[in-house]
């Protein structure tokens, strides 16, 4: 589908200046975002976070990038040369390829795409590509360990999200995102789809490599994985990708689960209050991403993947089906809207049971306490 | 999953916390009376000389071997026309503070009460580029107490 | 070393060699290990030590009583306390000195309130291994900051006291030693109940403790491991219980013992531990009556009598042990200082082989290692 | 209690030595009252047989060694100390044995307790002692190539000390 171009240019003109709107925009906010997190975090350690550039340290971003542009650019003797110094572009271009079809507000965005669900899932997998070229091609023995992790971890992500997202595609009858969005005028979608809600988020912190799912890059273990022998403006466009890719990942949330410009004023308003509305709503997820980050371990290799492959897939195949059933039978809207809702919330309960089960053999007093009188003399 | 939410409601308690770090530079924490930063000399503001008198008590005790003491006659000493009751003064004094581990040792040992811990912030503040700028002489070390920047702590 | 794998290929499989430390951010220090993995599993492990040797037992041959103390401080630079503990009541025990009451009331105090600052130090320091992002550092460098400014209103300095000697201590406490240590308490209760909220409870840190890194009771008394170690693995040992020193006798107090033996079960025995610790102060605070705190008559060098005495004390990391062989005069003939983690290190292979590569990270990080106590 | 008397004159009366005695039937062993604990010597080619017995019987259960370290006596020789710790009837021993300067090797504890493993690596780069059938002879603090010097021995001098104060004051090392 087409929407009409600015200023009535050629459509390759427009798609460009759509294009560069868009990674002057991106760049601006993932330097924010940077900033953000932070401070935040900070806040969440009961520290200050960055103070020293400008008021309240605003321009720390902009000095950060300043000092790695300005970093020698280390390339390890053994590295092999081609694969380690396109790792980065490949890990930061299919990023922000997904900007496309990310709708900013109702009606803008890039280009409006009819599965434009199904082609911002799948571009910003590509950058898996890129971790395992980084783990490869830096000739490092924690590099490579935290690829084959990242790759694993990926794998495995994938298809819980990919499964989640297509039982809301099947509750909203499109893939176009759109249109999604639109739907969701009155109720957001969270109402209706909790579990595929609560799995896109789990998903995303894997995804994004985020606490608890950050095996792949865990400083105390692999030291940064595929980054550790990155240096300067290549690390850095790691960083910028990670961070582009959380803002994509969080406005499709947004976009989905949240309403994104729709929901709670409607389309009426004007495309201000949307795109506030939008960036609002992505900010909220952002901010939880942040909070998970402050609050817990990190889980290992092993534990991640079994939590992928024995809850999360199991539990987005069986609300897959359940939606499905429910669908199949052309309800009235009504009815149909409250059985997806509590199946979907049954599921919610079954993955927090399943988590519960999940940990290790549950010791009812785990110290035992020796009293003075116990003692042998 | 109660533990992970316990775990979030925890960081979300300090989040509305007021932070508890300060900005260094700018605001220094006041420091005890009792701050050990490095030894410096006292200064007699009555006779206008040190009380130290050179007798090596510290040297020989520091287990750093950090001091180094050299005593001369006191020139101001009533024999020789001053108003000085400081028979012999001190001439040279060096501390190491690059070796000192400031362990108070030295001012346990001084008979005259004429070495202290700094304990003020200037005490601390000694980076330097090179370890012997670290080396500090008689009008360095006596410069603190001159100024009257010490605060009292008489040690029991 | 590469252990060949056990294959059903045609090629020949090995083992990577990882390399971990001493710089490597997770190994509190700078302490080596090597690690020999296959895939994601640790086959074996070499240990490293010695970056941080500084001959401290030899220098101590030449200083004399007064001068080692401050040495003490610098070997287990997260209990300074408990090791000029040891140092003192080593020559005390020589020289066959008495202590005022008061002193060793305020010694057990400082000496208790130094395990808490310690262990708050391992929470964050074990938090950070486990993946928290920082904020099990800075929680417990919050409440760790309490304490040490207490200490440093007491004795001037915030890490290297130097604050006892033979006989007593060096000076008196503050005037508002009471005010400030029932301050410091509850601030530290509340630390506590933080750090336990953050982390103990959390199914994410249990699955990556519980069961991991099992120890048994047996083989942890055949490697000699101590403290929280030993006692996570269902030994019932403390110094301060089997064989009190200070006034341990006169304190109730409960000793924590894990069940299983593994990273988990070390965790909360510390945890238990810092609030048998706030415990115990609360308890000396009520005890301690004013009085001198050095003895009437002390000679004015310190010379010891000729003879030898191992003096054992409960560090936060387990048992400190001086050696001390004097042959007359004022310097010991011989100091050997026992550490605590440099007998646990031993077992760290036991632990590790067959585990994942996180594990090692967090079963390195129970032990709680200080570097500086381990190459001494 | 450490800060009990400890009377010059100890006796042994009272201590763990007539079991230890019985324990360490067949081997030559002398005992001593130090400030807390009671010392036996074991002549150096029993003392392994001797840790082992101790560490088997039931009355005394050493099963716990909490140091083992070396001292330097100079023209004496040198004296391994191993002090053991029973977990199960909290009682000490220390136990020495007396290697000639000129002949210095002693059987390796590790046999008793594996924890004696890093002790004696640390003991055995410091002083120079052999330790018989010790399964991981390398050094253990020390670099790699550092088998020839022995620091913790009377006779290893101190390193100089750079002196960087002063107008040309010479400043000696004192040991």
């Amino acid at each position: 589908m087409m929407t009409e171009t600015l200023f009535g240019l050629p459509t390759g003109v427009d798609a460009a200046i759509r294009l560069l709107i868009v990674v002057g925009v991106m760049t601006v906010v993932v330097m924010a975002l940077i900033y953000l997190e932070r401070k935040v975090l900070a806040r969440f350690q009961q520290r200050l976070g960055p103070t020293r550039t400008g008021p309240m340290g605003l321009l720390q971003s902009v000095a950060d990038a300043l000092k790695l542009i300005s970093k020698e650019d280390i390339r390890p003797k053994n590295a092999d040369p081609w694969v380690f110094e396109l790792a980065p572009f490949l890990v930061f271009v299919p990023t922000f390829l997904g900007f496309v079809a990310v709708p900013f507000t109702i009606a803008w965005q890039v280009r409006e795409l009819e599965l434009g669900l199904l082609y911002v899932l799948a571009v910003s997998s590509v950058n898996i590509l890129g971790w395992v070229m980084a783990g490869w091609g830096s000739d490092n023995r924690y590099a490579i360990l935290g690829a084959l992790r990242a790759v694993a971890q990926s794998i495995s992500y994938e298809l819980p999200l990919v499964l989640a997202m297509i039982s809301v595609a099947m509750v909203a009858n499109s893939l176009n995102l759109v249109e999604i969005v639109r739907q969701q005028a009155t109720v957001p979608n969270i109402v209706w789809q909790p579990l595929p809600a609560l799995l896109f988020f789990i998903c995303l912190l894997a995804e994004m490599n985020r606490p608890p799912f950050d095996a792949p890059v865990g400083e105390s273990e692999v030291v940064g994985g595929p980054y550790v022998e990155y240096s300067g403006i290549r690390w850095s466009m790691f960083f910028l990708g990670e961070y582009a890719a959380m803002f994509i990942m969080s406005l499709l949330g947004a976009a989905v689960f949240l309403g994104g410009g729709a929901w709670p004023l409607g389309e009426e308003l004007g495309v201000g209050w949307q795109l506030a509305l939008t960036v609002v709503k992505a900010g909220a997820i952002i901010f939880l991403m942040f909070w998970t980050r402050a609050s817990f371990p990190r889980l290992r290799i092993d534990q991640m993947m079994s939590f992928s492959w024995k809850i999360l897939l199991p539990a987005s195949i069986a609300q897959i089906l359940v939606t499905g059933g429910i669908l199949v039978y052309n309800l009235p809207s009504g009815l149909e809207h409250t059985l997806l809702a509590v199946t979907s919330a049954i599921g919610v309960l079954f993955v927090y049971t399943a988590i519960n089960r999940s940990v290790a053999t549950p010791r009812p007093r785990p110290v035992v306490l020796v009293r003075r009188s116990e003692a042998a003399r | 999953m109660k533990g992970i939410l316990r775990s979030l409601a925890t960081t979300f308690s300090t989040f509305t916390r007021k932070p508890v770090t300060r900005q260094y530079p700018e605001t220094h924490r006041e420091l005890p009376e009792r701050d050990r930063a490095f030894p410096v000399l006292l200064w007699d503001q009555e006779a206008h000389e040190p009380f130290c008198t050179g007798c090596h008590a510290c040297e020989r005790a520091c287990p750093v071997e950090c001091m180094t003491v050299l005593m001369k006659d006191n020139p101001a000493h009533k024999s020789v026309g001053g108003e000085s009751s400081r028979r012999k003064i001190i001439d040279k004094f060096w501390i190491d503070y690059g070796r000192c581990m400031r362990c108070n040792i030295c001012v346990e040992v001084c008979n005259f009460g004429a070495i202290s811990m700094n304990n003020t912030w200037s005490g601390h503040e000694k980076s330097a580029y090179d370890r012997a700028e670290l080396v500090q002489d008689l009008p360095m070390l006596l410069s603190v107490s001159r100024g009257g920047e010490l605060k009292p702590w008489v040690n029991e | 070393m590469t252990n060949a794998v056990q294959s059903d290929h045609d090629f020949e499989v090995q083992d990577i060699m990882i390399n971990m430390g001493p710089q490597h951010p997770a190994t509190h220090g700078v302490f080596r290990m090597v690690l020999a993995v296959d895939g994601e599993i640790v086959r074996d492990v070499i240990p490293h030590i010695g970056y941080m040797h500084r001959g401290g037992e030899k220098l101590s041959e030449t200083m004399d009583f007064r001068q080692g103390i401050g040495f003490m401080d610098r070997t287990e630079y997260l209990a300074q306390f408990n090791a000029e503990l040891s140092y003192v009541m080593a020559v005390e025990a020589l020289m066959d000195i008495q202590v005022p009451e008061r002193a060793q009331w305020i010694r057990m105090i400082l000496c208790e309130l130094n395990r808490l600052s310690s262990h708050f130090m391992f929470t964050g320091a074990f938090g950070t291994d486990s993946g928290v992002f920082g904020t099990a550092f800075t929680y417990a460098f919050r409440w760790r900051e309490e304490i040490m400014d207490l200490f440093e209103e007491i004795t001037g300095d915030r890490l290297m006291y130097a604050y006892f000697r033979p006989g007593g201590l060096a000076w008196e406490v503050t005037d508002n030693f009471a005010q400030r240590v029932k301050y410091v308490l509850d601030q530290c209760r509340q630390g506590i109940k933080d750090v336990d909220n953050l982390i103990t409870n959390n199914e994410v840190f249990k699955a990556r403790t519980q069961n991991v890194g099992i120890i048994s009771a047996e083989d942890a008394i055949d490697w000699g491991t101590t403290g929280p170690v030993l006692r996570g693995s269902g030994v019932p040992f403390d110094v301060r219980r089997d064989e009190p020193y200070l006034f341990y006798d006169q304190v109730d107090f409960d000793v924590p013992v894990g069940q299983v033996g593994d990273v988990y079960d070390r965790w909360c025995v510390r945890i238990e531990e810092m609030r048998q610790s706030v415990r115990i102060v609360e308890q000396c605070m009520a005890k301690l009556q004013p009085g001198p705190i050095m003895p009437e008559r002390m000679p004015r060098m310190l010379r010891t009598p000729p003879g030898e005495v191992y003096i054992r004390t409960e560090a936060p990391r387990g048992e400190y042990g001086i050696y001390m062989v004097s042959k007359g005069g004022n310097r010991p003939h011989r100091l050997k200082i026992r550490s605590a983690c440099f007998t646990n290190l031993q077992a760290l292979k036991d632990m590790s082989v067959g585990n994942y590569v996180a594990d090692a990270v967090l079963i390195l990080g129970s032990l709680d290692i200080v570097l500086g106590e381990t190459d001494r | 209690m450490t800060n009990e008397d400890s009377a010059p004159a100890r006796s042994l009366d009272g201590t763990i030595w007539p079991q230890v005695d019985r324990a360490l039937s067949g081997i030559t062993a002398s005992a001593e009252r130090a400030v807390l604990d009671v010392i036996v010597s074991i002549p150096r080619d029993e003392v392994v047989r001797g840790l082992k017995a101790l560490k088997a019987d039931e009355a005394l259960a050493f099963d716990y060694l909490r140091c083992l370290t070396c001292v330097d006596n100079e023209e004496e020789g040198i004296d391994v100390v191993y002090h053991l710790y029973s977990t199960k009837h909290h009682h000490n021993l220390t136990v020495k044995a007396h290697l000639a300067p000129d002949d210095l090797f002693v059987d390796t504890a590790t046999t008793v307790w594996r924890g004696a493993n890093w002790y004696e690596r640390e003991a055995a780069e410091m002083f120079g002692v052999r330790f018989r059938g010790h399964p991981d002879p390398r050094t253990l603090l020390m670099p790699e190539d550092m088998t020839d010097t022995f620091p913790l021995r009377k006779d290893h001098p101190l390193a100089e000390i750079e002196v960087l104060q002063g107008e040309g004051i010479a400043w000696g090392v004192e040991e």
